[in-house]
């Protein structure tokens, strides 16, 4: 008898060839590959193409006359990228320094493991001398903390993460 | 000095502004929204905070944002580049009241400069020509006339209230005008329900001509020759050069100067444009752009001057470093704008470049934030590079233009590469025979092929 | 049983592979591959650009002032690609001029369908008023005849091909 | 003028040529070995022909091929560029025997300063400073010591028969001459057989500066200044500037009239270079090169010369399109050659080009032959690009070169970027303080860390 029909049994699953995609971009591999019972797919993704501009860092020496850029970059903030993708994180709205309580010397609003109410304030972040109430997008546990008191962050920072 | 910059802006003149800052030894903040984050001069800044969504209302147009991007770096300036915030008088304010530097003029130069009429009194107050015309509205036919006489022909007949061309006559000769004055009163009353009209100068084929300054806002000022940029399309310029093929110097001395001394009675601070219509060896004031302008390269090389090095020098309260007499004009330059333009239909073409090659060699540079296998975005404004080429001569400049845009190599996306291919190759362009409708009549003659 | 003609079960469906081709676009990756039981396919582009230098053909107007290249490019042979890849080419050792008679009128050397011995002389190359004599490599039969009689050649070029 | 120019030449100078053709209007035809045929100047030439396998000796360097080539395309100029055949005074012959213009010098220049001995012998009848020393060979004590005073210490005794460094002892007081005679004389005698020897004065920690020229062949000639190339490595070039941090004005002018009035007396025909070392503002000719140099973008860069476009108008008849009044030294220009090499070890790195992204913007010039998706040849040297930086000052110029640097990207292969990155942040290089063993001792003293 003949085989059945192997390219009818080889069909793909696109929207596993595109979730695999999104992983690969999400986790910067360059390959991925899935392997179960006689299934396996195999992506790649090649990276000649990703451009690799250099901060070189200013060794020692100063030029002759111009000012020099004191400090060695700053980094704003330190971002947990695997927590960031995680569905429960909450964002930053908007530039500016978070806090964690109302003013110095206060309760912290959350610890981790609080557990909060849709609506609860959650932090505030600080811009042009005004104080912008962070609250929960929904109930549940604090799982992470992704901020220091007064810590600057970015405009879509992770700030928190409820489960 | 300012120990920290932070550019206020994206694209090209955010990289622009970034080279001049690493050159004075200054610190680099760069904000971006989210759509921007794999943006050169993002990766090549000292440090980078993420201002908003794409939208440029919530993120490079946001002010707050921008505060708050400066408190946390702790940048001790501002560098609006152009467009965006660039000719915002509040947000210089802002800036100001948080003891934060605008590299910028001041923000009352900014708000009058950037009203029209308020433009326009300033100029001639500050003895700099306009276009002329009749002070106000005219109801008489013979107050028309002699308007009309002592403009001379052709003149302009406008609705008073009106705007959007309605209302409109051009009258040639004498002969016309009572038909003219007719007509638009007709019209303005029917279009504005008010039949006053004004008269102005009409400029037929007119040259966009505009002259470069610096200002020290302590009263020194300088110009900086002229650029032509007189091939627009919609009003968007295309093709910038200078020294302009229709001026000689004793003409650029001349409005130069005039120029120069109206920024020094004014006080302005930092660079800025005048720009002017050319027609019969006349300039007719058409506003000021109190910014660095996309097209400031054209100057640059061919006075060598810095020019974002200057306002940041002037920003920070040192002198100019250049007096009038230092600036000679040597040889000549052309810029292209090069797009992500469909080159005859000018449809836009975001997306990924996947391969970009610029020109190099002698005479050849490329202001350009792009690079291989970056993703042009939708939301903003679709200049892929500034090609600017300098040569002893115009015509060095043309056939060194010519070879730069045959080595230029941008795949992905479409450009107006093209577009410039054939500019370069016109017998007008090359003749230097062209006014602010050359381009527009060349396109609808056919110059690129039909639009598709 | 195992089915018995492998060649004939590994015919591969075309639209398989054009929609694992689409999936790779659109998810801007640069390899699937998919497995199932003994069947494998693999999908794959190249991201590693190829460079397009244009070559752009002046139009219609000439410089200001500047002298002008007046003819375009003259292509100096039409290079048969394909045969010059045949085993049995027979390129040119050097650039110069092909003939492919002793002196002008005179009989050619070689016609299609000549047979020739190892080491027959086949054509002539002329550069710097010398006559390069081009013999044959081996013996067999000319099967193609390349070159036009006084055509230009470059180094490498394939001048006949002896089968 | 010439109506086609073969350029029998490849890699970034093949470019170089490529564009100055293209910008006069003259057409061009590339010639190649099998190795180079997806080179970016075959792409760009109007025509190409590959001459041979890889090996120079069978492909750029045959004079038989390369006539040839001339002869089926009807070219009516060949331009040598540097190597390979551009000093080689045979091949000038021939080419006028064929009636085909070289774009270079007479042959009888090449051929006399192309032999040391008589290019020093001319050097000294032209009046140009040479190294001062013995006529000949010395036996004599008494004279050793006579000659040594005249010429001051230190000196250098050198076998007469000699070469590779044998029989060569340094004399640095009078006290030492004996000493150092007997040890030159036995050294001498062991490995030559003959124990003659002659002295020289001895540089200790010279620079090297070379001063560019052009002449019209007609007994025209001007200098275009200096460039300073002591950033050596093994004799070969790393880094290059103009002017030299080294002369002032005064100087600069003072040797540049005496090379110009040197090669107008020769009757010199197009671009050459008069090398020296310099020490205590002494300059000693070493030799003079009848080519144009890798490094000639300084001097374009300060004078605003294009010295290609000069070579090729001087070699069809014309005359040179400026005069030594027209040439003023404007700011200050650096080359920095990026090799395919390890930036410690210096070990060849030839490869597939994966990334290239050059730098941009004011005052920036590559001059590469190189693309994303080239492939180096092993064959060749391994010059990748020469990165040219000018700025108003060294000071301007040098933070330029830092940012542009860092803007550099080429993947796929190692380059010589970190070695610069490293050097233009150097105390030493900042201050203009270095020699020709400058370089050298800094890599050996680990300045690029532990060579592997």
């Amino acid at each position: 008898m003949k085989a059945p029909s192997m390219a009818k049994d080889l069909t793909i699953d696109p929207d596993l060839v595109r979730q695999i995609a999104l992983l690969i971009s999400e986790t910067d591999l360059t390959e991925i590959e899935v392997e179960k019972g006689d299934l396996r797919i195999r992506v790649a993704r090649q990276v000649t193409v990703a451009p690799v501009m250099q901060a070189v860092a200013a060794p020692a020496a100063a030029p002759v006359a111009a000012p020099v850029a004191a400090a060695a970059p700053a980094p704003v903030a330190d971002k947990p990228a695997d927590l960031g993708a995680h569905p429960g994180a909450v964002r930053s709205p908007m530039v500016g320094t978070a806090y964690r309580r109302p003013s110095p010397g206060a309760t912290a609003f959350i610890e981790i493991g609080s557990q909060v109410k849709q609506g609860e304030k959650v932090l505030l972040v600080e811009a042009m001398k005004t104080f912008n109430e962070i609250v929960a997008p929904r109930a549940g546990t604090v799982t992470h903390i992704l901020v220091e008191d007064g810590q600057p962050v970015e405009y879509g920072e992770p700030l928190l993460v409820i489960e | 000095m300012f120990d920290k910059v932070l550019i206020a802006n994206r694209g090209e003149i955010a990289l622009r502004i970034l080279r001049a800052c690493k050159e004075l030894g200054i610190a680099t903040v760069a904000v971006h929204s989210t759509a921007d984050a794999d943006a050169m001069h993002v990766k090549l800044a000292d440090e980078s905070v993420c201002i908003g969504p794409p939208s440029p209302r919530d993120s490079y147009l946001n002010i707050p944002s921008l505060i708050a991007a400066c408190e946390i770096t702790g940048a001790d300036a501002v560098h609006p580049g152009y467009g965006f915030l660039s000719e915002n008088a509040r947000f210089a304010e802002v800036l100001e009241q948080h003891k934060i530097g605008f590299i910028g003029p001041k923000s009352q130069h900014i708000r009058t400069m950037g009203d029209k009429i308020e433009a326009k009194k300033t100029a001639v107050r500050l003895g700099i020509p306009v276009v002329p015309g009749s002070d106000g509205g005219i109801t008489e036919d013979a107050e028309a006339k002699r308007v009309a006489a002592e403009i001379g022909f052709p003149v302009i007949i406008k609705a008073a209230a009106g705007g959007g061309g309605r209302g409109m006559k051009v009258a040639r000769t004498e002969d016309d005008l009572s038909y003219a004055l007719a007509a638009a009163r007709t019209e303005a009353k029917a279009a504005f329900g008010d039949d006053a009209v004004y008269i102005e100068k009409y400029l037929e084929k007119p040259r966009h001509i505009e002259i470069q300054v610096l200002g020290d806002g302590k009263g020194g000022a300088i110009h900086l020759a002229e650029r032509d940029c007189s091939l627009q399309r919609r009003h968007q310029k295309v093709w910038e050069e200078g020294p302009s093929p229709a001026l000689n110097a004793e003409q650029r001395e001349k409005i130069g100067g005039v120029v120069a001394r109206a920024m020094s009675e004014l006080g302005y601070l930092g660079a800025g444009t005048i720009e002017f219509l050319y027609e019969n060896g006349e300039f007719y004031f058409i506003e000021m752009n109190t910014r660095i302008q996309v097209e400031h390269p054209v100057t640059e090389m061919i006075t060598g001057i810095d020019l974002v090095n200057e306002q940041i020098k002037v920003a920070a309260g040192s002198p100019l470093s250049v007096s009038q007499s230092d600036i000679k004009v040597s040889g000549h330059a052309i810029e292209c704008r090069v797009n992500a333009e469909h080159p005859a239909t000018f449809r836009p073409s975001p997306g990924m470049v996947t391969y970009f090659h610029p020109p190099g060699g002698l005479g050849v540079r490329v202001d350009s934030a792009v690079y291989q296998g970056y993703r042009i975005p939708p939301h903003y404004d679709s200049l892929v590079a500034k090609l600017i080429v300098h040569g002893r001569t115009r015509n060095e400049c043309l056939m060194r233009l010519r070879r730069a845009l045959d080595e230029f190599v941008v795949d992905g996306i479409e450009t107006t590469l093209p577009l410039f291919r054939t500019l370069v190759r016109n017998q007008d362009i090359q003749n230097g025979l062209y006014d602010i409708h050359w381009l527009e009549k060349f396109l609808r003659d056919g110059g690129m092929g039909e639009p598709a």
